[in-house]
């Protein structure tokens, strides 16, 4: 059955790949750790100016092929990824293509929050640094500030901005990486339980920011949370134990999914 | 590439002839234009090798040596291009035996040397294991005292003069030489090797670095007796009691004239064809075995080198530049 | 222009040609309206690279053929004749090179000009003295021929170093010029730059490479010729090293090879723990006030010239495991011996254990520390058990230095362990090592072309492959365990 | 039931079981074994530096010797006609009776009771003074027939006596002094002809001959280790880090990798004496650098430093969580902007560590030297870089290994005193990087 | 007005403490990171059997609270703990008690996962190791397997026990970190949002852990999840800029707040 819902699903998406306008595209994307498999052809498109959520039960993949749009996982050893993934229609693997640029434009929140061992300041304005968007010195501040800002952090840590951000409470660190992230104004953001240790105030504060951003960029997110996905997200994609279950509008995923699996997980019956 | 040309003499050599090319060297660049030699020390082995590694800027002018350079030294010479080279004898070098100051005082012959140290000796007209635990085990007159003898290891020229002049004489003298060539079917050469063949038991230990360790190894062991170059004794007399053989006692006179039998020359070797080249070199050569420096009076006799009888012949030939012929 | 100018000239043209690419950078992605691929400065900093880089290895490699070519040319000029018997052309060329460098001197001094010295004007006689004055000596009187030889070999030098210095600023100039040409916006500035240093890492690397290369070659050709006068096998398999001065030693390795595994040993056993301890405590236990003091205090102990402790071995060391310890228990006498010489080397060491694994123990992330704590581990728990296998590798890798620096330790092994090679278990007795015997055999009295010396090549080679294979095991060992935090 | 748990357990929190009991007391164990090794390492160090400190202080003091000495024109100036070239041929052996002529005058002037001949009295002034005299005489002609008041050096036994090191009962069996001399220099330290002075000359001097110990100095022997270090710094720290940084963070994982890996932890244990082999080979066999110079001493010490501070270098990056990697490369930091910006930085105390231990070693390494010829006994000072690392030139350690083996006992205390400059040398130089170090040690 | 609820709060908690039945009591603890004062004077006790909750918005002292209760502060190099915690009635500050013993009683798992860089098994086994607790090998396994078991980690990772720990999915290694505490059995377990990265059913199962574990012993929870705090404790504690705002039974805080924060707080009103 598996196969069929697959095939049927390559099938949809390839219909649609004409039609819609994409941002990203992954076409049977394959990972192994080593020996082992963990995400088996996975056929999956990220629209524009649209909030893509991956949902799944924990250890199926999505943190992997999140880490599969910007390359990430080149860093990762023994990880090895086979498929095709676009970027504007661009293949990112191509050997012409700029790894570094593509994060540039790809960013990423990673799931367990890693800020730089430097000061919550240099940490956000790292970025725009490298990337010189900034002209100034007011300039980057001005940019570390609205950063902050849209992550929820800036009153909180205002009159700390050079103290180090790795003295930052689980959640202040979580909404520093969001703020990292965001400062560089990537064309896609990949979120990796971006609010999995914020309270539902600073959550709210988050939701907000996705919600803003996506009048310009295109978002991935990965989410535990049923409610933030239908909150958040037009689109919502299910994976389980590597393999894309199946994938569809958020609405009618959380209303009607195709997939008994679906169903079942959304409505907290398996695992 | 080719460097800058050298305006300094370059010396490498014997760690023994050191000191009195240091004590020329300085003198040199004191009285004369040209900058003060530089002397490398790395042993007569190491410097004649530099020497024959060829002419030219980048290599040495002068290898100090305490013993004579040998047949293949001066084939390797030819073959890299130094055909003529000058041997000059600048003195000679006792080789004094001497123990802490506060111990008892030796007489020794090199016969007694030969029984302490020996592998095989003879002992009731037997060829036996070395027994001798003390000196006194040798010679009743000898002080009481365990046997622990520091000698140059065998990579020291004077480790040479030693096993020839004391342990080989000595063999000779109380008589083992004859059961070891009874022994080897008259072979005389198996013999005397036989007769230089020293005890492994740690009754003589090898030195490998320089008389400073001997004497700190006699002031760890004070039953030790050291083998010492004279100028080191002369340095030392009071922390060091010398001992006599066959009952001369070592002083530049006595090695002078002969008297006192453990001596070896000591060399140096130039490089003929640098002589017009290398600025100063024929002056520094000439100052060297001039009787200001070399002579009876000058500052190398008054450190302890016993100096050549025939000086002035050796002033003579280095005037002339006269090449060293065949070895003989 | 002298080669120090040439390269300041190069390295501020290099400094202008970043000024201008990060500038035109700027200012074409403002004309265009295009937005710069990379930050400005790596666009400055292309221009610089293109400048200095080639330009610069030009220079060098110039700097090595020029004297080469300019002497193989002049050496032609001097005839036969006027090499001095006995004497080399090498030789004369060293005359060559020096009047040369002194006629400048001598123009300077007598207000002449070139034109005299090209047209052969130039008053040959008494040219000795006359560069005496000018402070360039001769060893002796020059002929015609050979002065004619330092004319011309200051003219080409003269030649070639203006053309060294118009090529090397040629290049400077027009890749500068190019590469500041190529400048827009869509050149991808940073990766170029990058590509650049990358390169530079991967020269960097190589020199390890060169090193061991450079080694074997200086070893091998005197190894072989070791071996074509003593017997492999005997080197390899006998017991008994007991070279002697006029030759018919015996060469054995296998005493010196035990030497020198027993005195590393024993270095390494007073010298893994002590400094592990001290890197465990300096981490992890003590306050910064005692860190900031102790551990360079004890890095001081590596700086120490280990004559030092080779007379400390030998006058304080030595005599009191003997008196003390050996005697009393009938292990022998000797005041020099392989727990002397251990036990000072291995507090030499101490600071390479100490230091290094003190700084990877550092960086092993608190977070480790914490998860281990909160299970209710002891501090010395979670050291042995969470954080010392974390920083294996860099710990493995210390000790693997410290070790090194035991076997190539000579003078604590001459004053503390002896100099006789010997094949015994006892720790109490004198025993040397391979390098001792490296140096003594290659600097002694013996001749040079004898298996006495020679030797010591054979020694060098062996000692080498000897230890690599030892270093393939320590890796294997470090993969087999390593354990990668996060 | 609660209150059960609660007792018995409030009295394990107290003393714990056994088991906790041994444990503790293997943790206490543990610690204590931490502070002895510290204790340990400290304590080794304070013996070597005492015994290092209490033989060689004493060099920075010098016997000195002030008086007027007569610049005979009978001796100097034969001709009488002041030319230079004339002057020159006078030698230094021609210099000796002048001092011996001035000190019989003084002590004849000032009514010594020595009984000393004025041969025997003059050995109390070192055989470097005619060095002294004649040189001034050469640079002031005009001075000829004058009496000037020179500061000479006593020579080694009389400074040895205030030192401590000659006594009148050593003197008894010493045959280069007599108590005779040693009263007579009592005499004259009375008259404030000898002084004892701090000793600028040891480091400024260059070395002197086994006949005057308290000439010696380690003037080139500091320039020389300066230029040597100088070159080591400059080439061994960036190569050996970049060549880290290349294997450990670009170079693919394949067998190349860990063969370079493993030759380089090789060359660490290659003994430094076949580095000098490689030198000699290498650098003035094949590429005609000159013998004795810094350059090639510099350049063979720089190969020898390189293995250490890529081992450390390596290990530091190795250490280095991939996370912090993850974050950069996240943002859009190139790999290279990654390794450059965060992981170096994080690494430095352990590059720093490499850079220290490996310069310790590089400052204080003989057997290297031996080959390329800097072993050696070197009056002349080197010339002010960069021709100056073309220059023959001696080192510290060299000084310190040439010294311990000369005759004369006055030596023993130079070549202490020559340890002591290196230690400051190697403290001062290292004075950075454990400022540095301290600054970039942090935990995450 | 703060000042007056709080010395209600603590005069209410003094009048209580003679009757409950309290494992830990903290009274006026203050914790402070250098000059910077996180915790004041808070006065909270855990009751024996009890799930207790603390709840509060991002960078409010939460994770801060929890571990002075496990004196994991004394880790932090700048972190000043004052006031008096006691334990069984004891203090456990005091200089007799063995701060290794309190930390066996009193488990903790961090909000972010920290597993050892060993192997799953190596991590779980680590802590029974050190307290003896297994008699032999096949004791340990069971002991792993049971503690993997609660934390439904077993059947994900049964297949590759000897892989490395950090080689997990960021739910996985959460669980991890959770069956490494149960392993060790502590009386009291804290807990800081450990199920932050967690699907909804891998949340239940570890709620259902939290259900089982009550029975013996006592838990306290750090959780931004109103409804997680509501479905497993019992008690509640609100936390506010370091301050304790109130600490009731569940059921009366979630319907009933005394303090006007609490409630803005639980209906995402503020922040
Ligand atoms: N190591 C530290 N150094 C300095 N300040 C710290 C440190 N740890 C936490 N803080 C500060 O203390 C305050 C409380 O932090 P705490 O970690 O207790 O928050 P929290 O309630 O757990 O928040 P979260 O829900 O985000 O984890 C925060 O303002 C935080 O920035
Ligand atoms: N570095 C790695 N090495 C080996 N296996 C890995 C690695 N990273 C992840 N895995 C495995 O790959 C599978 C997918 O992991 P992934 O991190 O993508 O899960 P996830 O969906 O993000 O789960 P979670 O919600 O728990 O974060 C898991 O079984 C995990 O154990
Ligand atoms: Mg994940
Ligand atoms: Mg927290
Ligand atoms: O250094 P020597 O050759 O004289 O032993």
């Amino acid at each position: 059955m598996n196969m069929l819902t697959e095939a049927a699903t390559e099938k949809a998406l390839e219909r649609k790949m004409s039609e819609i306008n994409y941002k990203m595209v992954g076409k049977d994307v394959s990972v192994y750790y080593g020996d082992k498999r963990a995400l088996f052809d996975v056929n999956l498109g990220v629209r524009n100016n649209t909030v893509t959520a991956l949902i799944g039960p924990s250890g199926c993949g999505k943190s992997t092929f999140l880490r599969c749009l910007n390359r990430m996982n080149d860093t990762i050893a023994n990880a090895k990824v086979t498929g095709k993934i676009t970027l504007d229609g661009q293949d990112i693997h191509d050997p012409d293509i700029d790894v570094v640029e593509l994060r540039a434009r790809v960013g990423m929140v990673f799931q367990k929050p890693n800020p730089f061992p430097k000061s919550i300041y240099e940490n956000v304005a790292y970025g725009p640094r490298i990337h010189g968007l900034a002209r100034g010195k007011s300039d980057l501040d001005q940019i570390v500030e609205s950063s902050l800002q849209k992550a929820g952090l800036w009153a909180e840590v205002k009159d700390r901005l050079h103290e180090a951000g790795t003295g930052l409470s689980g959640g202040q660190q979580q909404r520093l990486c969001i703020a990292r992230a965001v400062a560089v104004s990537p064309e896609v953001i990949l979120m990796d339980e971006p609010c999995s240790a914020l309270d539902p105030i600073a959550t709210a504060k988050v939701e907000e920011l996705i919600h803003e951003l996506r009048t310009n960029y295109s978002i991935v997110i990965v989410t535990h949370s049923m409610q933030q996905a239908a909150r958040v997200s037009q689109r919502t994609a299910m994976f389980h134990l590597g393999h894309l279950v199946e994938e569809d509008d958020t609405d009618k995923m959380f209303t009607n999914p195709n997939d008994q699996r679906t169903q079942d997980y959304i409505m907290g019956r398996f695992g | 590439g080719a460097a800058a040309a050298r305006d300094q003499i370059q010396i490498a050599g014997s760690s023994t002839v050191l000191p009195y090319a240091s004590i020329v060297a300085e003198a040199f660049g004191e009285n004369f234009d040209h900058p003060t030699p530089v002397v490398e020390s790395g042993g007569s082995g190491a410097g004649r090798k530099k020497l024959c590694e060829g002419v030219g800027e980048n290599t040495i002018d002068i290898a100090n040596s305490s013993s004579r350079i040998s047949q293949s030294d001066i084939d390797t010479c030819k073959a890299n291009g130094v055909n003529e080279i000058q041997e000059v004898r600048i003195g000679y070098d006792g080789i004094v035996f001497a123990s802490d100051i506060n111990g008892p005082e030796y007489k020794f012959t090199p016969a007694d040397w030969h029984a302490a140290l020996a592998s095989k000796v003879v002992k009731d007209g037997q060829l036996v294991d070395n027994p001798n635990k003390n000196w006194s085990d040798i010679r009743s007159d000898l002080p009481d005292q365990p046997i622990l003898a520091f000698i140059p290891g065998t990579k020291h020229g004077t480790r040479e003069v030693f096993d020839e002049k004391v342990i080989l004489t000595g063999c000779e003298e109380n008589g083992t030489m004859e059961a070891l060539k009874a022994a080897n079917n008259g072979d005389e050469d198996a013999a005397e090797d036989a007769c230089m063949d020293l005890r492994t038991d740690g009754v003589s230990v090898d030195i490998d670095g320089d008389y400073t360790e001997t004497l700190s190894r006699i002031d760890a062991n004070k039953n030790g007796i050291g083998v010492f170059g004279l100028s080191f004794y002369q340095n030392n007399t009071d922390k060091l009691r010398v001992a006599t053989m066959g009952g001369v006692e070592p002083s530049v006179e006595t090695i002078a004239s002969g008297e006192y039998p453990v001596s070896r020359p000591l060399y140096f070797y130039v490089k003929n064809a640098h002589l017009d080249v290398i600025p100063g070199l024929q002056e520094y050569v000439e100052f060297f075995v001039s009787d200001d420096m070399a002579g009876p009076n000058g500052p190398l006799a008054a450190y302890g080198l016993v100096s050549d009888p025939e000086l002035a012949k050796t002033q003579e030939a280095v005037k002339n530049r006269t090449p060293m012929g065949p070895l003989n | 222009m002298s080669v120090g100018s040439i390269v300041l000239v190069v390295l501020v043209l290099a400094v202008v040609g970043y000024v201008l690419g990060r500038r035109r950078a700027l200012s074409t992605s403002a004309a265009t309206g295009t937005r710069l691929h990379s930050l400005p400065g790596y666009y400055g900093q292309t221009v610089a690279l293109f400048v200095a880089v080639p330009a610069l290895l030009v220079l060098a490699a110039w700097l090595f053929a020029q004297p080469i070519l300019i002497e193989n040319r002049v050496r032609g000029m001097i005839p036969d004749s006027v090499i001095p018997e006995g004497g080399a052309r090498s030789l004369v060329m060293a005359d060559v090179r020096n009047i040369a460098g002194g006629l400048d001197a001598v123009l300077r001094r007598d207000a002449l000009n070139e034109d005299a010295l090209v047209n052969g004007n130039l008053d040959f006689s008494n040219v000795r003295v006359r560069l005496a004055d000018v402070g360039v000596a001769l060893g002796s009187d020059v002929p015609r021929e050979v002065f004619d030889a330092a004319v011309t070999y200051r003219q080409s030098a003269k030649y070639g170093s203006i053309g060294m210095t118009v090529v090397v600023l040629a290049i400077a100039l027009a890749l500068g010029a190019w590469s500041l040409m190529r400048i827009k916006p869509k050149l991808r500035a940073r990766n170029v730059s990058e590509n650049f240093i990358q390169a530079l890492l991967i020269a960097s690397s190589t020199i390890a490479i060169l090193t061991t290369v450079g080694i074997i070659f200086s070893l091998v050709f005197e190894t072989a010729n070791f071996f074509r006068m003593y017997p492999a096998s005997e080197f390899f398999f006998s017991t008994v090293w007991n070279p002697q001065f006029r030759g018919g030693s015996d060469l054995g390795i296998i005493p010196l090879l035990w030497g020198t595994l027993y005195v590393s040993f024993v270095a390494l056993l007073v010298a893994v723990p002590i400094g592990l301890m001290i890197a465990i405590y300096l981490a992890d236990y003590a306050g910064s006030r005692l860190r900031s003091f102790a551990k360079p205090a004890i890095e001081i102990l590596a700086g120490i010239p280990t004559i030092v402790y080779g007379l400390f071995a030998l006058i304080t060391v030595g005599p009191f495991l003997r008196d003390w310890i050996a005697q009393p228990m009938g292990l022998g006498n000797s005041s020099s011996s392989v727990l002397t010489a251990g036990l000072v080397m291995g507090v030499m060491i101490i600071p390479f254990v100490s230091s290094l694994s003190d700084d990877i123990i550092n960086a092993v992330p608190q977070a480790m520390r914490d998860g281990s704590f909160a299970l209710g581990a002891t501090q010395s728990e979670t050291i042995k058990k969470v954080i010392l296998p974390a920083a294996l590798p860099g710990i493995v890798g210390a000790i693997l230095l410290a070790a090194s620096r035991a076997i190539g330790e000579t003078m604590i092994v001459v004053l503390g362990a002896g100099a006789a090679a010997r094949l015994d278990l006892n720790p109490f007795e004198a025993m040397t090592t391979i390098t001792v015997k490296i140096v003594s055999q290659l600097t002694g009295d013996t001749e040079f072309a004898s298996p006495e010396t020679l030797v010591a090549f054979a020694l060098g080679l062996t000692l080498f492959v000897f230890t690599l294979a030892l270093n393939v095991l320590a890796l294997y060992i470090v993969r087999k365990y390593r354990e990668q935090y996060e | 039931m609660t209150d059960a748990i609660a007792a018995t357990q409030g009295k394990a929190a107290l003393s714990g079981d056994a088991r906790t009991r041994r444990r503790h007391a293997a943790e206490r164990r543990f610690r204590m074994m931490g502070l002895l090794a510290v204790a340990l390492g400290v304590l080794a160090l304070v013996g070597l530096l005492f015994s290092i400190l209490s033989s060689g202080l004493s060099s920075f003091r010098q016997t000195y010797v002030t008086m007027d000495i007569y610049l005979d024109p009978g001796i100097l100036d034969k001709a009488g006609n002041r030319n230079p070239e004339d002057l020159a041929k006078v030698t230094t052996f021609g210099y000796a009776p002048l001092i011996k002529n001035s000190l019989a005058k003084a002590m004849n002037d000032k009514g010594f009771n020595s009984q000393l001949e004025a041969g025997p009295a003059a050995e109390l002034v070192s055989a470097e003074a005619p060095a002294i005299l004649r040189r001034y005489v050469l640079n002031n002609p005009d001075q000829i027939g004058e009496t000037v008041e020179f500061n000479l050096l006593a020579s080694g036994r009389i400074d040895g006596y205030y030192k401590g090191r000659v006594t009148m009962a050593s003197a008894e069996l010493d045959r280069n002094i007599s108590p005779e001399q040693l009263q007579l220099a009592d005499e004259l330290k009375e008259a404030g002809i000898l002084t004892t002075r701090f000793n600028w000359d040891f480091l400024t001097a260059p070395d002197a001959s086994d006949t005057r110990p308290e000439a010696a100095g380690v003037g080139v022997a500091i320039l020389g280790s300066a230029y040597m270090m100088l070159i080591v710094l400059a080439l061994s720290l960036p190569i050996g880090v970049a060549a880290s940084i290349y294997l450990e963070e670009f170079a693919p994982q394949n067998w190349f990798t860990d063969l370079i890996e493993v030759n380089i932890a090789n060359l660490a244990a290659v003994p430094s004496i076949v580095f000098g082999i490689l030198g000699l080979a290498a650098f003035i066999n094949f590429a005609g650098l000159p013998q004795s110079a810094p350059i090639v001493g510099g350049l063979v010490l720089a190969l020898m430093t390189l293995p250490t501070i890529i081992i450390a270098t390596r290990a530091a990056l190795k250490a280095v969580p991939p996370s912090i990697r993850s974050a950069a490369l996240g943002v859009g930091a190139s790999k290279m902007q990654a390794i450059f910006h965060h992981v170096v930085p994080l690494a430095m105390p352990g590059i720093l560590t490499g850079t220290i231990i490996g310069l310790a070693q590089a400052l204080g390494e003989t057997a290297p030297l031996l080959l390329i010829g800097m072993v050696a006994f070197v009056r002349d000072y080197p010339a002010a870089p960069p021709e100056g690392f073309f220059d023959p030139a001696s080192a510290l350690p060299v000084q310190v290994y040439n010294w311990t083996q000369r005759g004369d006992p006055a030596f023993v205390e130079r070549a202490s005193g020559a340890i002591i400059v290196l230690l400051v040398f190697l403290l001062l130089m290292n004075l950075i990087a454990i400022i540095l170090r301290r600054r970039f040690e942090r935990r995450w």
